[in-house]
């Protein structure tokens, strides 16, 4: 039997307020205001907000959905639906192991497990210190010089699982004393 | 005429160190003062030789790659003397201009759509114009629409993203809609794995993309054209912005484009990452701000499509062939093709094969020239096993079938699809039944999940494709699966999923002994697969 | 309404105003959301932003009590850029010109100064309106001027210019040539299940069965007669506001209500408390111990709608059969039951000897023939005819199949008559003292003095205690806080509320709704500045102001 | 009208009717489930797919729009075939729980599944969906039957204009959810219960009726809501003189199967305890009459700030009350004129109700003084 979650039990109904009483950050508003009335702009007001908070924020999907007048349940399915959109705050380094045919021919996944392994997390998951999110990306296009590693925006190409390490390696080197 | 220095700095050549190799490069020119111009440029294709610096010099063109920047110095020094005698590894040395005789991956090639792709710098409108940029869209507005119409109907261009419809019909038909307004897309959106031919051209040449838009826009009568550009791909989002900047600056978009009336604008969308807004219903309803599921066909976005107004899509490919039908004439570009399918179609090459990177050949090329001539075969040595064309949606073609001939109805034929240009070629260290197991994995992730023959049936084909990689598949499986593949075949609602069986089809046909082998020996041929009970294969 | 409900979702062009109609009438809404997602235009005018603004896709914030200077300033236009039916108004209606005189002065930029308005959004709607334009797609019937349709509610009713306005959207309609056609006309969206039949079968206090005057000679002794009768009373009788009026007075000594809470429901209940504990005798008819029943004398237990059979006829006029679902709990009887009992009561306390059939109905079944009988609009309305879609009326005869249009080819008075119409302010003003306007309605989850939907699990649950909306504006310079106390007060009394802050109200307007005994809204309204005609009051302005309680009370 | 031919049957239709509706409406089943008459289609469930004359592949037929002369066949070899693998695979991740499942008898994919004579799924089962929530009074969501045909959804948003609820991330493990799965009276939910209505399967189910009885042992009577003016027809599920839950009809002439929360959950009150259940007299005027020995008077207090309890009357039987009222009446007519007497009619009450009360008023009493909160 699989287990089944009672994710909200009944309760007692009562208007506690607002939640969005707040105003928007005015940074949120910036993006937001100047893509008011623009019924074709949902996903990028998403894109700038992912970009500007690297990632998307629940309340934050909350005054975009308040103020563009779009419902929050389409900006929601919309959120989870696309790739790139995250609810969670990644790490510092977002590193995107890439999947596409050349990389998968040239033996990508062994450098994602090597990493996975070095790093003590899965795909989609989060170092405890904050500093690195292990991802996969389905191509970064970039299949000659395959397997493609991303980290952020740069892009590394012709790796082996070590020389990957390598790179991390040096991350942490600078970023740990800081943490 | 002064010395240039061309360095490839789209996404391939970044990857490969191309910006520490731009600052060796004006280091050294710093230091020694020598009267060049350093140019940035897209990518020329060869990208398995990336970084790759061209230096131009006397009219000769000569390319090296790969040049790290610890070879920078020593490939100036060639031109600028100095060295203290140190010699550059011939091998580095990969052509030389105008005719590239000496460097058969690019001397096979036609070049049309990528003609400037690493020769100019894609950041400059002045390069383009140089080039003849803007001149096809001068002559077009000068033309009754019909008449642009009737020209790309006979350059028999079919769509390159990879369904083949004429795209001169199309754009006849959304012509004829009576509601306005009417929208173009660009579709970029190329989320095939393994695949790179749209952000090669935007990043090396996005200039000619626009001007293919904006001569649609004529034909067709449309006022708002959007690109439809993968969020991957930052280079050619900038490289767009940039021309799109450049091309309000020119007057070739806003009000009254060049007197001719025509008004356009463009609007870039960035793709949030969903291969299914490959499909166009998907993809107009990304660009509507929905979630990217597909729609039942009629009605055609032709007659009904973003908002319910008559919308033309068509991949950059296409619209970057247009300029040069209109330039060349029609006849030219027919010329160039089959007797069904003119001109020419850009391929990522890649793979097991030697020289890998975004080629350009005349359709009706035979596969084997791609692989052997300008792939240059293998790079383990060991033989073609097959080339795997149209990624995800694509099938395999064994090697005894190289000789076909590359068009969409000879693809066809045996199973595989043109596809928007992937090709992977692999040699026999491949499992052929991994290799259709990771191409499910992947639609099995992309699938939108509205239909259920793809929604389920995907996960359900890739668990028996998993079974039969652990060793424990069965003959029953074998049926199951082949059955399962008919069922997501005809039923799903949109080409991911009628497409998705095709890697698994086609690797069947041809390999079924593999699979054979995996079923009733236990063993992977290839020995890909760990044949352990309860391990995941290395695609999971 | 002119025209069906079910016409509304092909319409081109949608005005709704004084309407809540996504709370109010949740299903007619639909209607008006399925004609939006197809391409048609939705002007909303309402002060309030009611959640259907969301869909519309213009919405015009009228100030209270300001719309009809929108209305006058929309026909100016019209008739200004030539947008008029001139064909219609030539064959179909009458007193255009003194129409036309009284629009002249009513420019959109006179309009917007006092609506708030920009004259832009009011030129515009009547653009929209006038052509029956769509947002996109095609209209159903094909080319030339589009179908506008006006839906309308208590807001325009509810006022002490009610007659003014309801006249005002009908020349709106004829000016256009937007009635009698599918998916047009002027539809009042009416609040209760059978609103429409209690009028229609002479609920009325100036009316008989089918809207026969009572002053009528001819007519009413038709009815007599059909009764059995010489004559019946013939002076119009008081309406409920004037019951309450001459009971307070000492001038009425006794009432009967049956299905009716009036303690509630009526504007000025500190008056209407005095007025009914002056009653010598007062039956209450009801399904629960409601607040009118407190003061009782006698209290008759009756069958709810779930419990009994019969019929009711909705907003659109359609006679629909009622079929009981559930027994009554008790001894509870159903209405027409009680009734023709009492009459039978009063007839033997009289010593009068009737015929039989008089009072004693074998089945409603029954009832309704007789009603056929006296009431030209239902007289081909039968039970058995009922039971697959129901009636629309009139039906003037057995076989006719009912009158879902109005005013086909002709209005039922022969030519549409247009009136003139006078802008004229609320009658209660906000001053110094009572700045604010005060606006009643309805939620979403409840109906009335909420007797039923406040003992309904789900309802009460969703939506438990009373609130006033109050802009956050006012809320900031009064400091009260979103989710807070607040105290309204009137001339004619104070009620204590949540306050939430928010933008649905505009500034200077709060919004109470009225089904809570706790916080009756109607100890706030006021029973003055009556509509001349149509006597309804003005709940939807009335002057108070917002106190924010000291904490530690309560 | 479009002729064509259905499984070789000539019939004709408007232009514009699809496929599928052509053949629902000419007799003709061709299953499916994602398909609603008041939604836009969406093509998802695959089941209504039809082969066409001259088209090398079969297409779904709610989404295909009847053309002239066009040749459908609805029922083939290669269609059962296909369809079979279609339900197969529904239930690859559909519990088949039928036995005590509440939507045993009216459940659209049991149907099919007994049509097509599927047990148990062929493939391995999955489940996806494992979410049960059960946030509110009126409805519960139990995602593991969930089957995706989306028809919550569009009706939430096509009909409603709601907004509520979405689908949620994509493929195999996407949900049907309120923003970030909260409860649903967090979301912009109303309460209407069409999503309710328009499930195929037990995904949604009115709480009411969940563990009460089998859907045959059911009595369905369809009456009009007693609410607001708009006079929607309502199918009322009862057992034992009970009612479980409320739903719309498509034969509803005036809303079809969709309804309001007040319609479709408001109906309780019915059964409350605190239902008049016998006639009541006044102490004051009980004492007066002789009925009671002590004697009583009403408190002065207002009812809004001392409510006046049941407790002040006494119960008498119904020949008592009815005699007290007429003779009440009549004796104020006697006193003081027919026009001291007065009537507040209801607009909640049937026709025949008002219609004797206006009755009674103008001839048993002979006043006009009748009236009633039309204008309130």
């Amino acid at each position: 039997m699989h287990r089944r979650v009672s994710a909200n039990p009944i309760r007692r109904f009562n208007y506690q307020g607002d939640p969005l009483a707040e105003p928007a950050p005015a940074d949120l508003m910036e993006i937001l205001d100047r893509y008011r009335g623009q019924r074709d702009a949902l996903i990028t007001v998403l894109e700038e907000i992912q970009a500007r908070y690297s990632f998307l924020p629940a309340k934050h999907l909350q005054y975009a959905s308040r103020e563009l007048g779009f419902p929050l349940a389409q900006v929601y399915g919309i959120s989870t639906f696309y790739n790139v959109f995250k609810l969670t705050a990644p790490g510092r380094y977002q590193v995107r192991v890439c999947k596409g045919t050349a990389c998968h021919v040239n033996r990508s996944s062994a450098m994602l497990d090597h990493l996975s392994e070095k790093l003590g997390i899965h795909e989609d998951e989060t170092t405890a210190d904050g500093l690195f999110t292990l991802q996969t990306v389905a191509c970064m296009g970039a299949c000659s010089l395959a397997p493609v590693m991303v980290i952020n925006d740069q892009t590394y190409g012709r790796m082996t699982p070590d020389l990957s390490w390598e790179i991390l390696s040096e991350l942490v080197a600078t970023e740990r004393p800081r943490v | 005429m002064s010395t240039v220095i061309r360095i490839g700095t789209s996404t391939c050549g970044q990857a490969a160190g191309a910006e520490s190799v731009v600052s060796a490069v004006n280091a050294y020119v710093d230091r020694r003062q020598v009267p060049v111009t350093v140019q940035r440029t897209g990518c020329l294709g060869a990208c398995h030789n990336e970084p790759l610096v061209e230096v131009t010099d006397n009219d000769v063109a000569v390319l090296y790659g790969p040049v790290s920047p610890e070879r920078v110095s020593l490939v100036l020094d060639r031109h600028f003397g100095g060295g203290g005698g140190r010699w550059v590894d011939p091998s580095w040395i990969l052509s030389r201009r105008p005719d590239h005789d000496d460097f058969p991956f690019l001397a096979r090639q036609t070049k049309v759509t990528t003609r400037l792709c690493g020769v100019i710098d894609p950041m400059s409108l002045d390069d383009y114009l140089a080039n003849g940029g803007y001149m096809a869209l001068r002559d077009a507005l000068r033309m009754p629409p019909e008449k642009v119409i009737a020209a790309v109907k006979d350059s028999r261009l079919r769509g390159r993203g990879g369904a083949g419809f004429s795209t001169g019909t199309k754009w006849e038909i959304t012509r004829r809609q009576p509601a306005s307004p009417k929208f173009l897309i660009c579709n970029a959106d190329e989320g095939d794995p393994g695949a790179f031919m749209n952000r090669t051209m935007i990043e090396g040449d996005p200039h000619r993309v626009l001007e293919g838009m904006l001569i649609a826009a004529w034909a067709i009568g449309a006022s708002k054209g959007y690109l439809y550009v993968r969020a991957e791909y930052p280079l050619a989002v900038k490289a767009l912005r940039n021309a799109i900047r450049q091309a309000a600056e020119y007057g070739v978009t806003g009000k009254n484009i060049l007197g001719s009336g025509l008004d356009f604008e463009f609007v870039i969308k960035e793709g949030a990452g969903a291969f299914v807004c490959g499909e166009e219903t998907a993809l107009m309803h990304s660009i509507e701000g929905q979630r990217g599921t597909p729609s039942m066909r009629p009605p055609y976005p032709s007659v009904a499509g973003l908002w319910g107004y008559p919308t033309n899509i068509n991949n950059v490919e296409s619209f970057a062939s247009i300029p040069s039908i209109l330039l060349h004439g029609p006849a030219w570009f027919a010329a160039l093709g089959t007797e069904q399918s003119g001109g020419t179609k850009a391929f990522a090459l890649t793979g097991a094969v030697r020289a890998s990177g975004l080629v350009e050949v005349p359709l009706g090329t035979p596969l084997r020239t791609l692989v052997e001539e300008i792939g240059g075969g293998c790079k383990s040595d060991r033989p073609v096993k097959a080339v795997q064309l149209g990624g995800p949606s694509g099938g395999c073609v064994p090697a005894e079938l190289l000789d076909t001939r590359i068009d969409y109805e000879d693809l066809r034929r045996t199973g595989a699809i043109m596809g928007s240009g992937g090709m992977v070629v692999v040699d026999d260290t491949t499992c052929m039944v991994d290799f259709a197991r990771y191409f499910l994995t992947f639609t099995q992730d992309e699938s939108c999940g509205k239909c259920v023959p793809c929604r389920v049936g995907t996960r359900k084909m890739l668990g028996i494709l998993t079974k039969i990689c652990h060793g424990q598949g069965t003959h029953q499986d074998l049926e199951r699966l082949t059955r399962l593949c008919e069922t997501v075949r005809t039923g799903s609602l949109c080409g991911l999923g009628t497409t998705a069986p095709n890697p698994v089809l086609t690797t069947m046909r041809y390999f079924e002994r593999e699979y054979v082998a995996h079923v009733d020996a236990g063993l992977c041929p290839a020995g890909i697969c760990s044949m352990r009970p309860g391990t995941s294969t290395r695609a999971a | 309404m002119t025209n069906s409900i079910r016409e509304i979702r092909q319409a081109d062009c949608i005005l709704i105003t004084g309407s809540n109609t996504a709370e109010s009438h949740p299903v007619i809404s639909y209607e008006v959301i399925r004609a939006v997602k197809s391409g048609a235009n939705l002007i909303l005018i309402d002060p309030r932003r009611v959640p259907l603004a969301r869909h519309a896709t213009h919405y015009l914030q009228a100030q209270p009590g300001t719309d009809i200077y929108v209305f006058l300033a929309m026909a100016h236009l019209i008739l200004r850029e030539g947008l008029a039916d001139t064909e219609f108004l030539a064959q179909r209606v009458e007193g255009f010109e003194d129409f036309r005189a009284c629009v002249a002065e009513h420019t959109p930029e006179a309009a917007a100064l006092i609506s708030g308005v920009p004259a832009e959004q009011i030129e515009t709607a009547a653009r929209l309106y006038a052509g029956g334009e769509r947002a996109f797609g095609t209209s159903a019937f094909g080319e030339g001027r589009g179908h506008s349709t006006i839906l309308y509610a208590m807001g325009i009713t509810q006022r002490s210019i009610g007659t003014q306005l309801v006249q005002m959207l009908a020349n709106l309609a004829m000016l256009t040539g937007q009635v009698g056609k599918p998916s047009t006309g002027v539809n009042p969206l009416r609040g209760q299940s059978n609103v429409q039949g209690a009028c229609d079968v002479g609920g009325l206090p100036e009316y008989l069965p089918g809207y026969q005057r009572v002053e009528d000679d001819v007519k009413r002794r038709q009815v007599a007669q059909a009764w059995g009768l010489d004559d019946l009373p013939s002076r119009a009788g008081l309406t409920v506001v004037e019951m309450m009026h001459a009971a307070a007075e000492g001038k009425l000594k006794a009432m009967y209500v049956m299905g009716e809470n009036p303690l509630m429901s009526d504007p000025d209940l500190q008056h209407v408390e005095k007025a009914l504990r002056n009653l010598d005798f007062l039956v209450v008819q009801d399904i629960f111990f409601n607040e009118t029943a407190q003061l009782a004398h006698v209290i008759l237990p009756a069958a709810a709608s779930l419990e009994k059979d019969g019929t009711m006829t909705n907003t659109e006029r359609r006679v629909q059969l009622l079929r009981p679902v559930v027994r009554a709990p008790g001894e509870a009887r159903p209405d027409w039951s009680i009734l023709a009992e009492v009459g039978t009561r009063i007839d033997r306390r009289r010593a009068l000897e009737r015929e039989v059939e008089f009072w004693e109905f074998a089945s409603t079944a029954d009832v309704m023939d007789e009603i056929a009988t006296v009431t030209p609009i239902y007289r081909g309305v039968r039970h058995h005819r009922l039971r697959q879609a129901g009636l629309t009326w009139p039906v003037p005869d057995a076989r006719h199949p009912g009158t879902p249009t109005l005013h086909v080819g002709t209005f039922s008075r022969g030519k549409g008559q247009m009136l003139p119409v006078t802008a004229q302010m609320p009658a209660e003003q906000p001053d110094a003292e009572y700045p604010l306007i005060l606006s009643t309605g309805r939620t979403l989850y409840h109906y009335h003095s909420g007797t039923m939907t406040r003992r309904s699990e789900g309802l009460a649950w969703r939506e438990p205690r009373s609130y006033a909306e109050i802009n956050e504006a006012d809320a900031a310079r009064l400091g009260a806080r979103d989710g807070g106390p607040i105290v309204i007060v009137s001339r004619r009394g104070q009620v204590r509320t949540q306050a939430r802050v928010g933008k649905r109200v505009p500034a200077g307007t709060v919004f109470l709704s009225f089904h809570w005994r706790e916080a009756p809204a109607n100890l706030l309204t006021h029973d003055f500045g009556l509509d001349p005609k149509a006597k309804i009051p003005e709940y939807k302005i009335c002057a108070v102001r917002v106190e924010v309680p000291k904490r530690g009370r309560g | 009208m479009i002729s064509l031919t259905l499984d070789g049957r000539a019939i004709q239709v408007q232009p514009g009717t699809n496929v599928l509706q052509a053949a629902l409406s000419n007799g003709i089943h061709i299953p499916h489930l994602c398909h609603h008459p008041d939604l836009r289609p969406s093509g998802g469930c695959r089941l209504c797919m039809v082969e066409i004359g001259g088209r090398p592949n079969p297409a779904a037929a709610c989404g295909l729009l009847a053309e002239e002369g066009m040749a459908v066949t609805t029922q083939s070899e290669r269609l059962t075939e296909m369809r079979r693998e279609i339900i197969d695979l529904f239930v690859s991740d559909h519990p088949l729980r039928c036995v005590t499942c509440d939507k045993n008898g009216v459940c659209a994919l049991q149907r099919y599944a007994y049509d097509y004579g599927i047990s148990e799924t062929s493939f391995d089962f999955e489940l996806s969906r494992t979410l049960y929530q059960d946030d509110n009074p009126m409805f519960v969501r139990d995602h593991q039957y969930c089957i995706l045909c989306g028809r919550c959804t569009r009706v939430c948003d096509e009909i409603v204009g709601a907004n509520a609820i979405e689908i949620s991330g994509r493929g195999f493990v996407s949900h049907v959810a309120t923003p970030f799965d909260w409860a649903m009276s967090d979301s912009t939910c109303v309460f209407c219960g069409n999503c309710v209505q328009v499930c195929p399967v037990a995904a949604l189910m009115p709480r009411g009726r969940i563990g009460m009885g089998r859907e045959w042992e059911l009595e369905h009577v369809r009456t009009i809501c007693g609410y607001c003016g708009v006079g929607c027809g309502i199918d009322y599920a009862a057992k034992d003189g009970k009612i479980l839950y409320a739903q719309g009809f498509p034969e509803a002439v005036v809303n079809g199967e969709f309804l309001c929360v007040k319609g479709r959950f408001g109906w309780d009150f019915v059964g409350n305890p605190e239902r008049l259940t016998r006639p009541l007299v006044r102490r004051d005027l009980a004492h007066r009459l002789g009925l009671i020995d002590d004697p009583f008077s009403l408190p002065e207090e207002s009812v809004f700030t001392s409510r006046i309890g049941v407790e002040n009357f006494v119960p008498v039987d119904w020949e008592t009350a009815v005699d007290i009222v007429a003779g009440q009446l009549l004796g104020t007519v006697e006193a003081h004129g027919p026009d001291a007497v007065a009537g507040l009619t209801s607009a909640r009450c049937t026709n025949e109700d008002n219609y004797l009360f206006q009755k009674l008023m103008r001839v048993g009493i002979g006043t006009n003084n009748i009236d009633h909160c039309a204008r309130l």
